[in-house]
């Protein structure tokens, strides 16, 4: 019997994801500039029965993301991402988000394995989720925010 | 309880008492499971068992068993395996109902205890439709019909429900729970005249209460209301009389009960069962059969369409034989101790709480608790890599997660093989939890 | 066919033909029930394949090594079996695909082909009553709409669309046979633009008759009409691709195909999977739950409420694994060779009928015969005593038999295991019954 | 392999039974001199689809079966038990039938094990029938005749 908590646990948990947990940036929905320029989804991890509500209000042109806001319960991987997910997306540009969103995903669907140095240094503080993809059960819960994201992109797109 | 023939195993006969150092180590030996190592290492701690159970060997030999030596269709062919294979397909419902103090008849092999409660639900629903003829009409639902459960309930047993009510136009109303998650009495008025159907849990998975079955089965009696009982956690924990219990059906599954995975069972008392339209219809069910229309064979065959899981009967048929032979209330009253130094041990940690009733009495030993400011998930985590194998989420309990005032919890539940020493292993992992998420690290 | 990953066991290829005498003694020595005997001591020879199959020592081993090493609740647990027994389960679902040709995400579990054929009429009955919104729009029956089957199907592809046109007012119409059991083209036009829904076998269980999909298929289309295959006789016998076969829905069992009891697979294309509202409720397939209502999840998962037949999908897994292996093409090599062997045999034998095609072409090694004179109960009986194994009765399909003008019939059908020496055995065998019977004793 | 049938069958199948399972005594439905002192009853295994269709009529006290005819489809295990069976019952008494009936019934659940000497001897003809008793699967054959009887004595006495 362990007494001790293993390694695994402060490599899964880095004091970086502990402390996003607790902040929690973009937390509380924030009303949009603009109306037709924003984007809402909500998204339910059927796992658990965790939820995120999240916005997005894009610039003017619809290159940018210029606001970013969301809601929601969850465990601290899922809140810690997507706190991340806000200071990584706000003011970014829109196919930077989609790059990003996308190379997050292959991250959490790499096993344990990693994407690679490079890539990883491309998702700045979202690579502190890598150990996160050692564990199947908990991948959800670090793409809840992101798959809101995503499809909070698409309805403004459709100016749903 | 009744000694049931069939395969046994273990030779721990508890004697109704609690299990010794010796007697648990015999026992823990018929266990292959339970020797692995998870997470580089670590000694499995397995407190899940009210999601599934663990297998002891017997049950494993006699699957296999049957495979290598009986296997055939059952109640199908004249040679000499399928009678072999009927034989004990058969006396594996003999030993089931002899568990539960019922005929064999009254036993329906269903692949889970949610088929078991899907199919009284349908079987109302077509008589609903007509079907059934005129021995089916007691079952038929009329407008202003209602059907009442608890907010106690596992999805299992709610979402059925909610279903047969948007099929019919019954509506669905529910009894309310106390503040530590037992069925409140004082609602029992919501069983009324218009109640046609009242089905509620045995005993929670979640909280482990023990519900009060006599007032609420008194009160459903009293308006001619039909008994449905979620007999999933009762049946491998505690000696259940359903004859006693006076309850029209009552669903559970194997694999909670030491058994194979893909075999439930559901009891229904026999007048009813003849009263019921077939659900699931096809082979192995029928009489006469012409294009144009069906007669069906009485039960349980009438509800046992297809080909049946047989060599999973035959498991659940050595499982029975182990429980009945250990005793269930040894079983019990093991468990019980084991209960009791869980909630003991918890109360003394700071910031973690109970969701259910806090002492011992009337409850099992599954405990399911909340420690302040860490998310159920993460406490399971951090559990797990200690080797401590504990459920998070909402245990498909949803509503009765949302009265205890949370999303989720976690939850730890005991078994036959569970010791005092993995009870122990647990209670100093989970005083680390909180340390580590949200008093920082050094 | 694609290599199928996960747990084979065999040395055997088959290279897609017949099996020398040495691989086919191979095969057998996996499967450890065929060295059994029976009656006092007579060596068995097993021609009920089409019964039940017996399985190869791999798919015991899986099971067994599951329970001893992973077993937990999958997509549940966050702890390290929980994992595993998930990620395990997951394989199955996805080597039963590959094997038919479909998405993992088309395959829905069930307990048996009967239980996928009834999960699809109840979606429709349900969708019928209202449930699952707009969505289930295109599945929903109104009157005058036609169910059409045909004469040859198993009860468990009649019963229940008799059962859902007397739930739902449709009306049932049938394709006919001809004289040798074969569907009757001639009888197409039955397909109509009232038609809604056809469901049909593959192969039947009865004569053998591998059914001419593609016209059906075409008429069907034609109207716009779901079309259901039953593929119980069909997938553990011949390579079946069911994306080539533009099916809607196909259902077929485990224990058919060396695989376990308690386990059986629906596909469902994957936009009606989507449409269809569920059938069994309870845990796991839900997303929010509240006292009043509930959300479902997407399919698979929305088919498969409460503890799944966990065990029984990983021995499937490794019985597919060992027919991919073998490759189904030889599979189906070797039996129509013993299925030559048998009609060959048979039309040498005097006052003995088979009912259903007299030559190999396009059929099974599935051969139902009638003795002069004799109950097929007797002939099966006698065959019996002699350590020889066929199934006698109505298979299950009643109204068939009733177009061939016979009320039951003796059958036998072979298996990847069977030899020649079997057949020849069943051959002397079934010579001497209408002595023994009819022509009285010395 | 076996190349001549074993003992077992010729036990089971004793001549008496392929006699019998030819001739089928009282086969053919007969009309009734009093249609009120008839019962009819037809009854299915449902294991085989085989049926019998078997009709008594009383004697004008009610007292004993002074007539019995029947028909139907089956193996020779039925056939011959049901040809047995209009043997001893016509003009027999009623009481004696339902004695019969339950040492039949007793015979076929004796697992091969018999009743013994006097109880056979009781049962005349029908104790060729004990060798059935071996075979779980063949016990309904033996006993859909005599279900039929039970059944039509039960009409009679209803007057239905
Ligand atoms: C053609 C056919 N359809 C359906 C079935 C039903 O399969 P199961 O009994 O496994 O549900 C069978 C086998 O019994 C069959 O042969
Ligand atoms: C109280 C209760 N009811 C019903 C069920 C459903 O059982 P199963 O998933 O075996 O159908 C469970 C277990 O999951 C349970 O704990
Ligand atoms: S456990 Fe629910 S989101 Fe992580
Ligand atoms: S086999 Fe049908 S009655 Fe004997």
């Amino acid at each position: 019997m362990s007494s001790t908590s293993s390694g695994a646990m402060e490599q899964l948990y880095q004091q970086l994801i502990l402390d996003h947990a607790r902040e929690r940036h973009g937390y509380g929905l924030r009303d949009a500039a603009d109306p037709s320029r924003v984007g809402e989804s909500f998204q339910v991890n059927p796992t658990c029965g965790d939820e995120v509500r999240l916005r997005v209000e894009l610039s003017p042109d619809s290159g940018a993301v210029s606001d970013l806001s969301w809601e929601g319960i969850g465990c601290s991987i899922s809140q810690a991402s997507t706190s991340v997910l806000s200071d990584l997306v706000i003011g970014a540009q829109v196919s930077d988000v989609v790059a990003t969103s996308d190379r997050f995903s292959e991250l959490m669907q790499s096993r344990g394995a990693g994407l690679g140095e490079e890539a990883e240094d491309a998702l700045g503080d979202a690579a502190a989720f890598a150990g996160v993809s050692k564990y199947p059960a908990r991948v959800k819960c670090a793409l809840l925010g992101w798959m809101a994201l995503r499809d909070a992109l698409i309805k403004v797109s459709k100016g749903e | 309880m009744a000694p049931v023939t069939g395969t046994t195993a273990t030779a721990v006969d508890t004697g109704g008492h609690t299990l010794t150092a010796a007697e648990l180590a015999a026992v823990r030996a018929d266990f292959p499971l339970l020797e692995r190592t998870v997470r580089d290492g670590r000694p499995l701690v397995y407190l899940d068992t009210a999601a599934t159970s663990q297998k002891p060997q017997c049950v494993l030999d006699a699957e296999q068993d049957f495979y290598e030596r009986r296997n055939a269709a059952v109640h199908r062919g004249a040679h000499a395996l399928a009678e072999e294979a009927t034989e004990a397909y058969e006396a594996a419902r003999a030993a089931v109902a002899d568990l539960v103090g019922v005929d064999a008849g009254e036993i329906v092999w269903t692949k889970n205890a949610t088929e078991g409660i899907n199919l009284v639900a349908y079987a109302i629903s077509n008589a609903t439709l007509g079907r059934g003829g005129a021995a089916a009409e007691r079952l038929r639902l009329r407008a202003g019909d209602e059907i009442v459960v608890t907010e106690a309930e596992h999805h299992a047993n709610l979402v059925p429900w909610q279903e047969l009510c948007a099929r019919t136009g019954a509506t669905l109303r529910w009894l309310g729970l106390t503040d530590d998650g037992r069925i409140d009495l004082d609602t029992l008025p919501v069983i009324n005249e218009r109640t046609r159907v009242v089905a509620f849990t045995h005993a929670s998975n979640v909280t482990g209460a023990i519900s009060p079955v006599g007032p609420i089965v008194a009160a459903a009696r009293a308006v001619g209301a039909l008994v449905v009982l979620d007999a999933c956690q009762s049946v491998p924990h505690l000696p259940v009389d359903l004859r006693a219990l006076d309850v029209d059906f009552a669903a559970f599954s194997g694999h909670k009960m030491l058994g194979p995975t893909g075999v439930g069972t559901l009891y229904g008392r026999r007048e009813l069962l003849e009263a019921m339209p077939p659900v699931l219809t096809g082979g192995s069910m029928v009489e006469v059969v012409t294009m144009a229309e069906t007669t069906y064979m009485p039960p349980p065959q009438r509800f046992e369409a297809g080909t049946q899981m047989v060599a999973q009967t035959i498991g659940l048929h050595a499982a029975v034989g182990y429980l009945a032979e250990l005793g269930l209330d040894g079983v019990a009253a093991h468990e019980a101790e084991l209960g009791e130094r869980m909630l003991a041990g918890i109360a003394e940690i700071p910031d973690v709480r109970v969701l259910g009733p806090a002492d011992g009495a009337d409850r099992l030993a599954t405990v399911a608790f909340a420690v302040e400011g860490v998310h159920p998930h993460d406490v399971g985590q951090f559990l797990d890599d200690a080797g401590i194998a504990v459920r998070v989420g909402h245990h498909c309990a949803q509503p009765l997660h949302r009265r205890l005032g949370v999303a989720s919890s976690a939850r730890a539940s005991a078994g036959i093989y569970t010791t005092p020493d993995d009870v122990d292993a647990f209670l100093a992992t989970l005083a680390r939890v909180r340390p580590f998420f949200v008093e920082g690290r050094a």
